[in-house]
């Protein structure tokens, strides 16, 4: 794929985070490509990086602690890192837009949520009358299937359902490039979480808008994403498509790992098979795989820098267990 | 709407209750202070007789319990009884100087509020900085004097020294305006001192915890330019601890004059109730006290609604 | 020390008060007419109007502008008619004749006359006061005639009745109320706008009896607590005049010291008060034993308390008169700062481990008292200082319940008797339950006041001193007396008046003043 | 095992995030030193003051600053400096044992009210508001009045002065924590309700009134300097900071030494306590983590090469 | 032995009050039954009183109605002192390890509470081998003993929730969503271990959960409930092969399965929002949602109905 076709491009993107007792080394050379249209599924363990990930794709995170140290990240043709906070400020909301996990703390209690929605339109669209928006607003209102008239009401007068498609309406008013969802239903209930989740993916579908949808959950992955990447430790360990992580016998003992781990609903096993031992310390920069601890395959090799192997066409696994030979053959 | 009226309701009884508390806990504990009033108002020359008649004629001879009750019965008849120190009715005492008192107090909290809640927000958009420390440290010392000293100070330097400013006094404002103002600067400004040291800590705490906010991040996201967040998201947010604070504070202030009024010579409720102590003028004391609570619970009363105003969520 | 006049040392005329007066030091073509006089002093008036009710000595500030008494007193002591001409004491009946002013009127245009003095006299006694107390009738002779009628012979009340008496109009008396925020006198000024404890204004007299006077148009008193804030106003020139308390050396040395202000202070004059120390020796305690009061008195270094508190300034005496005065009795044997003295008093009466008491004392006498209680605890009285207010200091006087010394304060002159009479008699105003009482004082007090001859009254007061003073056999009930009171008012250099009538407080009077701006 | 006991009480405050925190600003330490320093000078005043605090010289009141006397002698002639140094035992006695009575008589009632609630609650909260709103300075004036003089009555009228604001900030606290899992546990576990209270519930009260201690210890020595203005402080002679300068007042216009040097002292040490209060404060609150910034300016360095 | 039931709740009702005078019914009516040894799953919505029902049975709250038998003795009137001996023999864990463990007490102290307070140890030493044992049973090192809770990561600090449940030995523990603030990697290893435990002694549980994966893993019974009702109650199997009512077979369609094979999220039944708690009108409490909603769903309440042996639903079409 060409230059051009790629929305996004991250190379080698290194975030730390300043804190008062140590530095976290919280995302660790991470490269990531995604085109126009396109889902990525971002899945991994709590503090793997995911939301740093995020947060330094638009340009926010926390000011005075977190830093990006090393990489470039190209947005839409934008080079984030080096560009005036002015300009970034503008495409926020326009060219990117995030949704965070809990909705009822994303919504402002003190405005309405007409308000709230309103007030992305008229930062991106001076030009329009206070009518035009208006329309607009309630445009977004009934798309998100909520009737228009409610919307001089408060957050808190709403569900928590309620609430979060206010904040996708607000994320989508603009019609962005790219949505960033950080896990945007676990704070909902299953069934909620599938109308949430149907509702982005129409709307992703007809504005041709693409998403990286940030979850732990493997299923919520499978039934939205083209394509996943999984995270672990700052480090992507896995990428490749939908199919490649799913359906194939070829996974990150990670990966592996997570699958196993997960109850089946169709399936029966008296005992889960669980990853034993704990996370990678965030605080110490990684020397070699940092699954190695937890890895039954694990050897002294596994020591050493790992790089991303190309084991599909469109498949990469960070594990000296898959050699890159092999799969081309 | 009808939440924020019922919860009205309930504080008014809430106040009512409170404020009848205070004038059994000060009546009361009034008892306790030693010194006789009557012996006080007619000095040391007096005879036994001479205060035998007057303790007759302001009642000071009856069970405690019944002048506790006549006095509550007093004021639900549009009356506060009659000062022996100033040998007139107490309203008519206690509320031209209650206006004098509110003259200085007002303006003092309005400036302390409103610098100390722009100090704070600039101290907060600048943590970590140079900017918020120099701030954060005059704001400590503010708050670190003793208030008299300090106004001893203003009043050696921009009084005696440097004859910018009276060092002490009152002019009534209806008298002359300019008088007036020229003497209440220096009281003034003492007073907005603490104040604003105090809002201006309460509003950078409360400001910090508000920029950690999912919905602040959020309305980043959306693209908000920086001002707008500060004045659209974060301060409205951030002003409800302050609000609750603003209530109370006032009424903090009310008291505290009893320092400044004694010190520049200013005829406020603060000097009345000081000479109502040190005369044992006990109704007076007790009816500057009711004053002041009914005072402090109208304060909270208007928190209340100005929280109404401000936060949705309780109307 | 109150009264104006341009230089302390400045002798003054000591007859009449009235009609233009003595030329005052300070060079000027003559008292110029207007202005207001800006006064600032520390103690407030509840009731500037209606006399009868205003008591002790901060009420004359007041009074004295708005009301006249009978007489008053110039510099030496001697009486000066003021709203009566002469008075005559007839011993036999007995009573007092006094013929009145005429032509004087109160600002209200009701006449001064006998119905008038005797209305107020008779309300003075509704009152309970006990200056009217010896009055039995008053006969009005004519309009400018009264006849006092006596219960008993007692040479003290001419002057009660003469001095501390105020007259209000008549009219004012029957509304009383009408006085509880202004004045209806025939003094020089009327109050015209008062909040008290803050400031009150007093506007010319146009009725004023006296020719041409006042000269001002008005007196704006403002009430100040707190003696350095006062005189730091008055630094900065936001008063005229001031009248600074007895605690206040410090600001005296420095007012003076800078020139350009000009003190006015009392000597010997009417009213003038002493400050002393009083044991409670009516309680069970060492202070109940006359030697261990003399211990005190030795063990006092009042040369080095006047040096430290008072600047040097003030006069020292051991007894209740004042040295120099008449009633002061020379040939009593005096106190001395002897410790040694002191210890072996002590000793004597069996302390000679000393033991442990209290000073109960104001604020704003604590660090003299702490001085005071350092050197007591040097011959073994060893003391606490107990700070009280004002008022529970009053009370603990009033009912003599104080444990220890307390700070007491006497008036001195002009009329030794009465004012010692006072303290010791149990029906005297200032009548200390906390003193042992013995026969022998009472029977003096008698004497004293059946005797209208002078001289014979100042021997027998001498003698009353002795009993008490003495520093060899007297009782010292009232402990030590420390120092003459030497309040002073501070003024500029432009606040002038045409007469000098200097005194304590009692015979303030602003009628002759005049600002020379 | 012998080991991780001995890790003991100073490795776990050396570990303590707080205190980490809290001290990693040099303003703090400094506060902290000074505060250190003033409670050394005040315990060993006997052997660091020059002059005995009390010993007066009457030939030699009010001398301005000389070698001898370096702040000059007060109106008994007593030495300033020494005064002052005597002058900190009573402030930080004022402090503490105020704190002290305050704290411990509000957080009880703060934790009965509280726990207990209902019409207890409503009866405790409704006296505190009516003591609340008595202004404190009138209520330590009358405390004082009725009282009287002394060390002790001082620090008893402050400290009632002060009870309701720990009661109020205490009960919050309970409110918060008694629904907490951690409380549901340990009744659970057969607590009583006593036992939950002081096991569970009142331990995780302290951090939110600690911070108030500080705070209070400063605003408890201004109280004493005010009521010592008022005149109705410790009783003479003892030497305390608020009496001094309410006693050189007096002396303002020709020795503002002998006011404005206890004065400087009593900003000074609430001064520290204030800022050590709230640096406390922001590294006790979990929601100002990491709002503080520490060490951005080594960071933005490093951004800057990128 | 393993069919004898341990507990009995027989329509259970817990009321809050809110505001003056409107009473939030979190549960209403719920009646089941557990057998020693065994699970029962609770699923359903969030606030649908899951928590409330479990804390009820705990008698951590007063019950508002109905009764509660624990090994056949009726405990739904027991003041606090009657109540602790059989409360030594049920336990709780809860969903949040960090919130459910007293930030100023290290593990041995936490682990240790119960034991102290029923002084089962005679001596220190008893004491110290106890809480090895435990830490041991719930596979805690050794050396986290002086630790704190903050100071471990959350699978370790629901390992110390779970060994101090374990501390007196109980029969019974409420499980309230032990798992759901745990990563997946953990929460395997949490379930294996309360599986094992479970088989090891015998321990009956009611497992609290919104997981329907998780919950048809360890229970051996389900019941489904929403708003405050036990809509439908079953064998897990029968559930999970014939779910009956609506909201069941809503909750099943909506599990996201990791899996590309499995069909694509529906999302068109369960429009619509939750109806309040507070109060409600008689009737179906799903009426609102439901795709099959008539007229007969409103107006009165549904009896829970047997459709088949030990398969409970309240629904209309049944
Ligand atoms: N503001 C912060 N200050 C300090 N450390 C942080 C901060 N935010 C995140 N971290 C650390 O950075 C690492 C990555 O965090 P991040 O939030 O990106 O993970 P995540 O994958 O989104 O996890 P989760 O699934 O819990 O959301 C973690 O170790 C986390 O503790
Ligand atoms: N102490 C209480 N006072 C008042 N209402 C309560 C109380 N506890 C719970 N509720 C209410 O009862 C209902 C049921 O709450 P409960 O916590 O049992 O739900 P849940 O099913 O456990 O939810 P979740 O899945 O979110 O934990 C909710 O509406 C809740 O708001
Ligand atoms: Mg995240
Ligand atoms: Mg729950």
């Amino acid at each position: 794929m060409s230059e051009k076709e790629k929305l996004l491009k991250i190379q080698d993107l290194s975030v730390e985070y300043d804190t008062e007792i140590s530095t976290v080394y919280a995302v660790n050379g991470l490269d990531m490509e995604l085109g126009y249209g396109e889902t990525l599924g971002l899945v991994g363990e709590t503090g793997a990086g995911k939301t740093s990930t995020a947060l330094s794709i638009i340009q926010l995170l926390p000011e005075g602690i977190g830093f990006v140290t090393s990489g470039s990240i190209q947005l839409d043709g934008v080079d984030m890192l080096n560009t005036p906070e002015e300009t970034i400020r503008k495409m926020r909301g326009s060219t990117v837009s995030m949704i965070f996990q809990d909705p009822m703390s994303a919504l402002n209690p003190v405005m309405t949520v007409g308000a709230q929605i309103m007030e992305v339109l008229k930062i991106h669209h001076p030009e329009q009358s206070r009518a035009q928006l208006e329309a607009r607003v309630d445009e977004m209102m009934e798309l998100v299937g909520i009737p228009a008239k409610r919307k001089t009401e408060y957050p808190h007068q709403f569900s928590g359902g309620m609430k979060q498609r206010i904040v996708i309406a607000v994320a989508l008013a603009c019609e962005p490039k790219l949505i960033l969802a950080d896990e945007p239903t676990t704070a909902l209930d299953v069934t909620i979480q599938a109308q949430m989740l149907g509702l982005i993916n129409d709307l992703q579908k007809r504005l041709n808008t693409a998403m990286i949808l940030i979850t732990h959950d493997l299923g919520v992955v499978a039934q939205t994403c083209e394509k996943v990447m999984v995270m672990y430790a700052g480090e992507a360990i896995e990428y490749g498509t939908a199919e490649d992580i799913f359906e194939t016998d070829q996974r990150h003992p990670y990966t592996q790992g997570l699958f196993n781990a997960i109850p089946k609903l169709n399936e029966e096993c008296d005992r889960l098979e669980a990853i034993e031992g704990m996370m990678a310390d965030p605080t110490q920069k990684p020397k070699g795989c940092r699954f190695a601890d937890r890895c039954k395959y694990a050897t002294a090799e596994c020591r050493a820098q790992q790089p991303m192997r190309q084991v599909g066409p469109t498949h990469y696994i960070r594990c000296r267990l898959f050699d890159p030979m092999q799969s081309a053959r | 709407m009808p939440n924020l009226l019922k919860m009205i309701g309930k504080r008014i009884v809430q106040s009512c209750i409170t404020i009848l508390l205070v004038t059994l806990f000060v009546f009361f504990l009034i008892q306790l202070v030693p010194g006789n009033p009557v012996a006080n108002y007619l000095g040391a020359s007096a005879t036994p007789e001479q205060i035998e008649y007057y303790t007759h004629l302001y009642g000071y001879d009856r069970p405690v319990i019944v002048q506790y009750l006549s006095w509550i019965g007093g004021l639900f008849r549009g009356t506060m009884g009659q000062s022996i120190s100033y040998q007139s009715e107490i309203a008519d005492i206690l509320l031209p100087r209650l206006m004098v008192t509110l003259s200085m107090v007002v303006p003092a909290f309005i400036i302390g509020t409103v610098t100390g809640v722009l100090l704070g927000i600039v101290s907060a958009l600048n943590r970590g900085k140079w900017l918020d420390s120099v701030i954060s440290f005059f704001a400590n010392i503010g708050v670190s004097m003793p208030m008299f000293w300090l106004g001893m100070m203003g009043m050696l330097v921009l009084g005696l020294r440097l004859h910018w400013l009276p060092t002490s006094g009152y002019v009534p404002m209806e008298r002359d305006f300019g008088q007036w103002l020229s003497h209440m600067i220096m009281p003034i400004l003492v007073m907005s001192l603490g104040v604003n040291a105090g809002f201006l800590r309460l509003t950078r705490s409360s400001m910090l915890e508000v920029i950690r906010q999912d919905y602040v991040t959020t309305a980043r996201a959306k693209g908000v330019p920086k001002n707008a967040i500060i004045m659209k998201h974060q301060l409205r947010n951030s002003l409800i601890p302050i609000v609750t604070v603003m209530g109370s504070r006032l009424g903090t202030m009310v008291g505290s004059t009893v320092l400044i009024e004694n010190l520049f010579v200013i005829p406020g409720l603060g000097s009345v109730m000081m000479n109502g102590i040190s005369s044992r003028d006990f109704m007076l004391v007790a009816n500057g006290v009711l004053v002041i609570s009914i005072f402090v619970a109208l304060c909270n009363l208007m928190v209340d609604i100005l929280y109404g105003i401000i936060d949705p969520r309780t109307r | 020390a109150v009264g104006l006049t341009a230089c302390g040392s400045s002798s003054s005329s000591s007859t009449a008060a009235s009609a233009g007066g003595a030329a005052s030091a300070a060079p000027t073509s003559g008292p110029k007419m207007g202005g207001t006089l800006r006064f600032a002093y520390g103690s407030p008036i509840a009731t500037p109007g209606y006399t009868p009710r205003a008591s002790g000595n901060a009420a004359v500030f007041y009074l004295n502008l708005a009301y006249d008494n009978l007489f008053t007193y110039d510099v030496d002591g001697n009486r000066v008619p003021r709203l009566a001409t002469e008075w005559v004491f007839d011993e036999a009946e007995p009573s007092i004749t006094w013929t009145l002013r005429e032509g004087v009127q109160f600002a209200d245009g009701e006449p001064f006359n006998a119905e008038a003095v005797k209305a107020n006299i008779e309300e003075y006694q509704a009152n309970n006061r006990t200056e009217v107390a010896n009055i039995a009738s008053c006969e009005v002779i004519d309009d400018t005639h009264i006849k006092m009628v006596l219960a008993q012979v007692n040479s003290s009340t001419l002057e009660s009745v003469g001095f501390f008496v105020y007259y209000m109009s008549p009219k004012a008396i029957a509304n009383p109320s009408s006085l509880d925020a202004g004045t209806c006198g025939t003094g020089p000024f009327q109050l015209s706008e008062f909040e008290n404890n803050a400031y009150a204004i007093y506007t010319r007299n146009d009725n004023y009896w006296e020719e041409g006077k006042p000269y001002l148009d008005s007196v704006e008193i403002t009430v100040i607590s707190e003696p350095t804030t006062m005189s730091t106003a008055f630094q900065a020139g936001e008063y005229d005049i001031i009248s600074v308390g007895d605690m206040s050396p410090m600001i005296k040395q420095e007012l003076t010291g800078a020139g350009i202000y000009i003190e006015e202070r009392n000597t010997n004059g009417v009213g003038i008060e002493t400050v002393g120390l009083i044991p409670n020796s009516a309680i069970d305690s060492p202070w109940a034993d006359a030697r261990v009061r003399r211990a005190m008195c030795y063990a006092i270094d009042m040369d080095a308390i006047n040096a430290a508190f008072m600047m040097g300034t003030a006069q020292l005496t051991d007894q209740w008169a004042v040295p120099g005065a008449v009633t002061y009795n020379d040939e009593l044997t005096h106190f001395t700062y002897n410790p040694e003295r002191a210890k072996e008093l002590l000793a004597e009466a069996g302390y000679a481990d000393g033991f442990d008491t209290k000073i109960n004392a104001i604020s704003s006498l604590s660090d003299m008292m702490t001085a005071i209680g350092n050197m007591l605890t040097e011959v073994g009285i060893r003391c606490q200082i107990n700070q009280v207010d004002a008022a529970t200091q009053n009370q603990l006087m009033l009912e003599g319940t104080w444990e220890g010394l307390m700070p007491h304060y006497a008036t001195v002159s002009p009329d030794l008797g009465l004012y010692m009479g006072r303290h010791l008699d149990a029906n005297g105003a200032y009548y200390a339950p906390g003193i042992q009482h013995p026969e022998k004082e009472m029977e003096l007090l008698e004497a004293i006041r059946g005797c209208v001859d002078e001289t014979e009254k100042h021997e027998l007061e001498k003698e009353l001193q002795a009993a008490i003073y003495d520093a060899e056999t007297g009782s010292c009930l009232f402990g030590r007396p420390l120092f003459i009171n030497s309040a002073s008012s501070f003024k500029y250099d432009y606040v002038i008046d045409d007469f000098s009538r200097m005194s304590f407080s009692a015979s303030w009077d602003l009628s002759g003043c005049w600002l020379n701006l | 095992m012998e080991n991780t006991k001995k890790k003991g009480l100073l490795d776990r405050l050396k570990s303590s995030r707080v205190l980490r925190v809290m001290f990693g600003r040099k303003i703090i330490v400094v506060c902290a030193v000074l505060i250190l320093v003033m409670v050394l000078v005040a315990i060993f005043a006997p052997v660091i003051a020059p002059y005995d605090p009390n010993k007066d010289d009457l030939y030699n009141v009010l001398k301005g600053c000389s070698a001898e006397h370096w702040l000059g002698t007060d109106s008994n002639g007593r030495d300033v400096l020494s005064r002052i140094i005597y002058g900190a035992r009573v402030s930080f006695t004022v402090g503490l044992v105020a704190v002290l009575i305050s704290s411990v008589i509000g957080m009880a009632l703060g934790l009965i009210s509280g726990v207990a609630g209902g019409v207890v609650d409503s009866v405790i909260m409704r006296i505190m508001d009516a003591m609340m709103a008595v202004p404190m300075l009138i209520l330590a004036l009358f405390l004082g009045a009725i009282l009287g003089q002394g060390l002790f009555n001082v620090c008893l009228a402050i400290g009632i002065s002060m009870v309701p604001q720990y009661a109020r900030i205490t009960r919050g606290q309970v409110l918060s924590v008694r629904n907490a899992d951690y409380v549901t546990a340990g009744t659970l576990c057969g607590a009583s309700r006593v036992r939950n209270t002081l096991v569970h519930v009142f331990p995780n009260c302290l951090s939110a009134n600690i911070v108030t201690m500080t705070a209070s210890l400063g605003g408890a020595i201004l109280a004493e300097a005010n009521l010592s203005f008022l005149g109705m402080g410790i009783s003479p002679p003892t030497a305390s900071w608020g009496a001094m300068v309410s006693g050189g007042y007096k002396y303002l216009s020709n020795q503002p030494v002998i006011a404005i040097a206890p004065g400087i002292a009593i900003m000074i040490v609430v001064l520290c306590f204030n800022m050590c209060g709230d640096a406390l404060r922001d590294a006790l609150d979990p929601k100002l983590r990491g709002t503080l910034g520490n060490g951005s300016k080594k960071r933005r360095k490093a951004t800057k090469g990128v | 032995m393993e069919d004898k039931i341990l507990i009995e709740a027989k329509n259970l009702k817990k009321y809050f009050k809110v505001g003056a005078n409107a009473q939030l019914h979190a549960v209403d009516g719920v009646s089941f039954t557990i057998k020693k040894g065994q699970t029962l799953g609770v699923v359903g919505e969030s606030g649908c009183g899951k928590s409330t029902l479990g804390r009820v049975l705990l008698r951590l709250y007063d019950v508002t109605d109905g009764q509660i038998l624990y090994d056949g003795v009726d405990i739904t009137k027991m003041d606090s002192k009657e109540i602790r001996p059989i409360r030594a023999r049920m336990q709780m864990i809860f969903q949040d390890p960090s919130g459910s463990l007293d930030p100023r007490k290290s593990v041995k102290e936490l682990i240790g509470e119960p034991l102290k307070i029923y002084k089962v140890c005679k001596n220190q030493e008893e004491y110290d081998r106890r809480i090895a044992e435990i830490m041991k049973t719930v596979g805690l090192s050794e050396r986290y003993t002086e630790s704190f809770s903050h100071e471990l990561d959350g699978g370790r600090r629901q390992r110390i929730g779970i060994g101090r449940a374990l501390a007196m030995d109980p029969e019974f523990i409420v499980c309230d969503e032990p798992v759901s603030a745990l990563d997946v990697s953990i929460q395997a290893q949490i379930l294996n271990l309360l599986m094992d435990l479970q088989k090891e002694k015998g321990l009956t549980y009611i497992f609290i959960t919104h997981d329907l994966s998780v919950v048809k893993h360890i229970s051996h019974e389900i019941m489904v409930m929403y708003l405050g009702q036990c809509v439908e109650y079953a064998k897990t199997k029968d559930l999970f092969a014939n779910p009956l009512h609506p909201y069941t077979q809503g909750l099943l369609d909506a599990v996201p399965i990791p899996s590309l094979k499995a069909k694509k999220l529906s999302t068109q039944i369960m429009r619509g929002e939750l109806t309040s708690p507070v109060d409600p009108a008689p009737g179906c409490r799903f009426a609102a949602r439901c795709p099959y909603a008539t007229d007969a769903c409103r107006g009165k309440d549904i009896p829970l109905k047997e459709v088949e042996p030990g398969h409970f639903v309240s629904c209309t079409r049944f």
